[in-house]
């Protein structure tokens, strides 16, 4: 069922040039509003700081960042999965995954904005030492190494893609990142290492990262809140908005930046069944979390329970669940919307609107509770109402993302949307070949 | 990737069929030796259940020990069969193709074994049999539904036929060679088990379908089994058992034992039945990589339950995780859980030339699954010996008697006899599959290489 | 359906593309797609050898299947808490989230149950029939059948002769 | 429980079951260790013979036991007693762990333990955090004299099930039943379970929780109630009185004010 509708297939140097001269067509009108809504974004949140808001509204700042920690830090990672599973469906899709690693330019800053924002750590059940530092410290080397690691991964994917503009004859900021690399065996060899080795580590320090923010932000500022797998669920439903999220931007740049015959479905089709298999994944860490406080019905784990999902965040944990699980589900069973790229990309939406409203749910629980003093126990019956949010806060949420994307776009004009060399070895990789008199088969090879 | 031997159809009915239609002399010693070991145990079982469960090792607060550890062990390994083969066909990874119906037929057998543990361990086994599941009606007792003790049998009963009956439809295609390969009372039996099977296009095409749909479904199934076992144990409310992360941390424990498991397997059969040309080095090598993502997966969903541990600084759970770590005899079994089970085998998996060793990969292989029968002893039993603060004494640790060494080995030699007797009377590596895999067998040429294809329309 | 030996034919051929060929002769000599069939002892891709497949309705079982299994599961988690309505532990007496367990295996269960028996309808397995077969198809030999072979048995043995053995 | 000959009426025998919530007070205080109500308890219930065996084997079978504690560094030393019994509690963590529905809660606040529906998977042993739950290893037998004098209101019960203290549940249902035969109310303290009624030091209370003024509840305002592990929020039906130490140990070894 591959595609062969009549798109002339494309040669490799049509194909440099032509994704060459889309970095120069990325729309400067779209890259206006974004960078204005961010600097809108930016005065809100200084607005916001001086204001001396509560630390419940500070939930919705939290909220923003930890979405942008799951979903855009989480995206680029299916690149490495599918590269060590040699996954050929994703080969078009890597590159459009790989520009997500500028986020780490604009969750650091946030993140640096939000550590400040901690209660004090005194004997506060933390997995740190006791030491106030505990959290601010290891937490922002942590960010700090995300982020560059992101960076470098960004520089290294689009190293040959560097070389194919300066063999085109561009001089400027391309042909000096590119840096003398000819694409001699051993320099192949070395990126491939490199690159899977150097994204083990992004996708093994971006798990545990997952565990310091959900310990630190979340589970020490609630009493008697120790659920060990909300860690796991914080980082798996950061893969699902990431892959979501993917296909969502692969889908846009495919339609606005017309590369029908760069990006075909099977990409799309491929990536869905990843994404069932997420969203299912979703709902058994939420399950396996709700089961056991309701279970244990030991007085705190009932005062967590209905503050996290039933008390006064109870609408919000109905919407992010139907968003994050049922609605995929429901939609990524059925084959033929599986097989199209409207549908993948409409599911993808949905999920990353989900995990922006469950991050939500999450932060501004626990936020509201993080002034109880340290030893005092959480009582179910009388929680902190809802904090709803204000114009401040609804600024910053739409500045950071368009922060991210307005740095998605800047990388966009350096790096063409879909990467060069990946996209010859598909062409490579994948031969149609006459079987059996005449029948057409498409033959896809599998290196060692 | 493949190294692609040139098979044709009759080598290959030869090969695979040689062990289902002529009895070398070991088999009978083999088959003897493990019915005289089950033999023994189901005397000493008889022993226990006249005399009553204190011939076995357990205590006044030490209630669930070696025979439970034994359950979710080999549920643990059951989840390999349906992990192996439900997974590969969904990817259509190539090399599954000798790998899926042994790893299917371990399955059936170690989820029998297991499900015949929690029995053994009641107190009045011949009602457990009968009170566990929802047929009591006219005395009107149903089986209370709000006790994991209720959801354990639902999901090993479900677990257990769709296995079954998943290794049967697949079992058809053979069925009819072999039906076609023999004489007499054998070809009666294979033509009433192959129910006609022609090999029209359209029973093939139904057949590969129903390896991925039967796929799909089972691997939910897998999923909640495991889920449901780990849930027997958080839902008590006992400081070391009751964390959330039990459920992933079970799932992941057993795909990474299962896995292991299955190499084990896939040596002894290479070495027994001499199928060099089917389970090559590839396969192993494939293995290899799959398991040090899977075993790295399982560290962490590991650190996880031992973090949040020490999170919450209450210290009943300290306590706990002080005993697993310091006092005897876990602090000696501690150190051999984690190294077995982790820091030896992860490191050799990942250089090419131990992966493609076969004895190594068979060593790491019985190695991980030593530490994982250790990880289950030390997450289910120190929690039990916790003493409360106003109790005196603590519970020294548990002390296996005799009886319950022969069952645990006893259910090794079931699980062994289980295979061992399938693999006589029905083909244990695919017919049809491999014969597909050479159908699809291509050659690119890309440059001077010649690189192995497959077709993927 | 068992099909009447006597009607059909069946010729066996070495090689893929003389089936091709036979398949190819045989729909030219006016026989139906449906009453051309190839056996063969493995999986060919779809269509190989042109002959079409009609369509199969497999998909609807595990739906059915499941509904099923989740009545069946509903009905026994509510009614034997109803029946024996006894308090335990402070929980409610319909607890919702133990019942979703045994509902779930139930559901599967029948999901699981129904494919089979559809896998085993669809591909019209259990019939014992005297079926046109012959034992050197699953040694590798390629057996094109045609079925409703009637007054022009001579020219399917015709076409089938030609394309070689 | 029935009435007399004309038969109860059903609102009358709910409203007379939902009467009653057994309930005890231990005063640690008054508690000298004698170990009396241990006894009481094993002669009452028909429990087999603890043995040297049965302890070393760490299986002894005590409904009720003393758990000791020692106070203070060796030379000045004070021993600590604490009665362990079933705590009753309200929001049991045993009862729905039990597949069989062996455990219940029954109406007049008891936790009640089948005993011919039990299969002895001993979950519910295992999770009871008090571990007051114990399981039958061997079949119970006594030697000559001893086997003539089991009490017949009270069953032998066989190998492979869990047992647990009932409060005496067939002294409670005699009293209930001689109060429905003569029409009188039960009133407080004129029946307990073997342990109140053989404790020298009156530290045992057995009554009522559901009649305002019984000893019990009076006994329960007094400043130094606590439950035992009342942090696990089961709500034990039994309450604990702190132990007042005249002469504190610190106080007795000159140490600082």
């Amino acid at each position: 069922m591959a595609e062969h509708h009549g798109a002339t297939p494309v040669t490799p140097e049509e194909a440099t040039r032509e994704l060459l001269a889309k970095t120069r067509t990325v729309s400067t009108l779209w890259l206006l509003i974004l960078g204005v809504l961010a600097v809108v974004g930016l005065v809100a949140l200084i607005i916001f700081a001086m204001g001396h808001p509560t630390r419940a509204q500070w939930g919705y700042v939290m909220s923003v960042l930890a979405f942008l920690l799951g979903a855009t830090q989480a995206a680029p990672i299916i690149c490495f999965i599918t590269r060590l599973a040699k996954g050929y469906w994703s080969l078009p899709i890597r590159r459009v995954a790989e520009l997500f690693y500028v986020t780490g330019l604009v969750t650091t800053p946030l993140f640096l904005v939000m550590v400040a924002q901690l209660p004090d750590w005194t004997n506060r059940p933390t997995i740190w030492t006791n030491w106030k530092g505990g959290p601010v410290f290891y937490d922002s080397v942590f960010m700090i190494g995300l982020a560059l690691t992101g960076l470098a991964m960004l520089y290294l994917t689009g190293l040959p893609d560097y070389a194919e503009a300066r063999a085109m004859g561009d001089r400027g900021i391309r042909a000096r990142l590119a840096r003398g690399w000819m694409g001699t065996p051993r320099q192949w060899q070395a990126l491939n290492a490199v690159l899977v080795t150097l994204g083990a580590f992004y996708l093994m320090s971006y798990v545990y990262f997952h565990l310091f923010i959900t310990s630190d932000f979340a589970m020490s500022l609630v009493p008697g809140w120790k659920s060990s797998v909300f860690p796991g669920y914080h980082a798996l439903s950061g893969f699902q908005a990431g892959l979501g999220l993917t296909l969502v931007t692969a889908a846009l740049i495919r339609k606005w930046m017309h590369l029908e015959r760069y990006i075909p479905m099977d990409a799309f089709w491929g990536a869905s069944k990843l994404l069932l298999a997420l969203s299912l994944l979703f709902f058994y860490f939420t399950w396996s979390e709700l089961i056991l406080p309701w279970y244990g019905r030991q007085p705190n784990e009932i005062a967590y329970l209905t503050l996290l999902m039933f008390g006064p965040y109870k609408d919000l944990f109905i919407l992010s669940a139907a968003l994050n699980w049922l609605i995929p589900w429901w939609f990524l069973i059925w084959n033929p919307i599986r097989t199209s790229i409207a549908g993948p990309a409409f599911v993808g939406a949905i999920i990353v609107v989900g995990n922006l409203l469950d991050r939500m749910r999450i932060y501004l629980a626990s936020w509201s509770v993080a002034d109880v003093p340290v030893g005092a126990h959480l009582d179910a019956d009388h929680l902190p109402p809802t904090t709803y949010p204000g114009i401040l806060e609804i600024l910053i949420i739409i500045g950071a993302i368009s922060a991210v994307g307005f740095c998605y776009m800047l990388a966009m004009k350096l790096m063409p949307p879909v990467s060069i060399w990946e996209f010859k070895t598909r062409l490579l990789l994948k031969v149609e070949r006459p079987f059996l008199a005449h029948h057409e088969v498409a033959v896809v090879a599998k290196p060692r | 990737m493949q190294e692609r031997y040139e098979l044709n159809t009759p080598k290959i009915n030869d090969d695979l069929l040689r062990f289902p239609l002529h009895t070398p002399l070991w088999f009978w010693l083999v088959a003897g030796g493990l019915a005289s070991v089950l033999g023994l145990a189901g005397l000493t079982y008889l022993f226990v259940l006249y005399f009553g469960l204190g011939l076995l090792g357990y205590t006044d607060r030490i209630m669930w020990g070696f025979l439970i550890t034994n359950f979710v062990f080999w549920v643990g390994i059951s989840h390999a069969g349906v992990m192996i083969s439900a997974i590969l066909r969904l990817a259509q990874a190539e090399w599954r193709r000798p790998v899926t119906r042994a790893a299917e037929v371990m399955t059936v057998f170690a989820l029998a074994t297991a499900a015949l543990f929690p029995v053994l361990h009641t107190g009045r086994p011949w009602r457990t049999l009968y009170w566990a599941f929802p047929y009591d009606y006219n005395r009107g007792i149903w089986p209370d539904v709000r006790s994991a003790l209720i959801w354990d049998p639902s999901a090993i009963f479900t677990y257990l036929t769709s296995s079954t009956l998943f290794v049967f439809i697949c079992l058809i295609p053979d069925l009819a060679v072999l039906r076609d390969r023999t004489r007499g009372w054998q070809h009666a039996i294979y033509a009433v088990l192959a129910m006609g099977f022609q090999g029209t296009s359209r029973q093939w095409k139904l057949q590969t379908i129903a390896g991925i749909l039967l796929s799909a479904l089972i691997l939910p199934v897998f999923v909640s089994v495991h889920s449901i076992v780990s849930w027997d144990f958080a839902a008590a409310i006992l400081p070391g058992w009751h964390t959330t992360v039990f459920p992933p941390y079970f799932v992941i424990g057993a795909v990474h034992s299962g896995v292991s498991a299955v190499v084990t397997l896939m040596f002894l059969l290479r070495k027994v039945f001499k199928l060099e040309d089917y389970i090559t080095p590839d396969h192993f090598d494939a293995l290899g990589r799959l398991l040090v993502v899977v075993a790295t997966a399982w560290l962490y969903f590991f650190l996880m339950d031992f973090y949040m541990g020490m999170f919450g600084g209450e210290e009943a759970e300290l306590a706990v995780w002080s005993l697993r770590m310091y006092y005897p005899p876990y602090n000696v079994l501690f150190p051999i859980f984690i190294i077995t089970s982790y820091f030896i085998p992860v490191p050799v998996w990942l250089f090419r030339k131990f992966r493609r060793n076969l004895t190594v990969m068979f060593w790491t292989s019985i190695c991980v699954n030593v530490g994982m029968w250790l990880e289950r002893f030390i997450l289910i039993v120190p929690p039990l010996s916790f003493k409360q603060a106003f109790t005196f004494l603590w519970q020294d640790a548990y002390s296996p008697r005799w009886t319950d060494w022969i069952l645990v080995i006893a259910s090794f030699c079931l699980v062994t006899l289980g295979v061992l007797l399938f693999a006589k009377v029905f083909p244990i590596i695919p017919l049809f599959d491999i014969k597909e895999g050479q159908v699809l067998k291509q050659e690119l040429r890309i440059g001077r290489v010649r690189v192995p294809a497959v077709i993927r329309e | 359906m068992a099909v009447n030996v006597r009607e059909s034919r069946l010729g066996l051929f070495r090689d893929p593309d003389a089936v091709v060929n036979a398949v190819e002769s045989l729909r030219k000599a006016g026989f139906r797609g449906t009453d051309v069939k190839v056996l063969t002892d493995t999986p060919y891709p779809e269509g190989a050898f042109g002959e079409e497949t009609e369509r199969h309705r497999l998909y609807v079982f595990p739906f059915v299947g499941a509904a099923c299994g989740f009545s069946v599961g509903v009905l026994l988690t509510i009614a034997t808490q109803i029946a024996y309505p006894i308090v335990t532990g402070g929980k409610p007496i319909q607890s919702i989230p133990p019942m979703i367990h045994v509902i779930y295996e139930g559901s599967m269960l029948g999901a699981i149950l129904f494919t089979i028996m559809g896998i085993l309808f669809e591909s019209r397995l259990p019939d014992f029939g005297p079926t046109p077969y012959d034992r050197r198809i699953s040694e590798g030999y390629l057996g094109v059948l045609v079925t409703k072979a009637d007054g022009r048995a001579d020219v399917a043995i015709v076409c089938s002769a030609k394309a070689g053995p | 429980m029935s009435e007399t000959q004309q038969g109860v009426d059903p609102a009358r025998a709910r409203q007379r079951a939902e009467a009653y919530d057994w309930g005890m007070v231990i005063d640690i205080d008054r508690c000298t260790g004698c170990q009396a109500c241990v006894v009481a308890c094993q002669a009452e219930n028909n429990i087999p013979l603890n043995e040297d065996l049965r302890f070393v084997e760490k299986r002894a079978k005590e409904w009720i036991r003393i758990e000791r504690y020692w106070e203070g560094e060796f030379p000045n030393v004070k021993a600590g007693f604490l009665p362990v019994l079933c705590q009753h509690c309200q929001n049991a963590p045993c009862e729905p762990v039990c597949p069989v529905y062996a455990i219940q809660h029954s109406t007049d606040g008891l936790n009640v333990q089948v005993y011919n529906r039990c299969i002895g998977t001993r979950y519910c042993a295992n999770n009871c955090q008090w571990n007051v739950r114990f399981f039958n290893w061997w079949n119970p037998e006594w030697p000559e004299p001893l086997n003539s004098q089991l009490n017949p209101d009270v069953t032998v019960r066989s190998k492979g099930l869990v047992e647990k203290c009932t409060f005496c549940i067939h002294r409670i249902n005699r009293a209930k039943r001689s109060s429905v035969r003569d029409g009188t109310e039960i009133r407080d303290g004129d029946f307990g379970p073997a342990c109140v009624q053989t404790c020298p030091t009156d530290a045992l209370v057995f009554g009522n929780w559901k009649d305002p003024n019984s000893r019990i509840n009076r006994l329960k305002g007094d400043e130094r109630n606590y439950e035992l592990l009342g942090h696990l929020g089961t709500q034990p039906n039994v309450v604990y009185l702190k132990r007042v130490d005249a002469h504190p140990v610190s106080e007795a070894t000159g140490g600082e004010h």
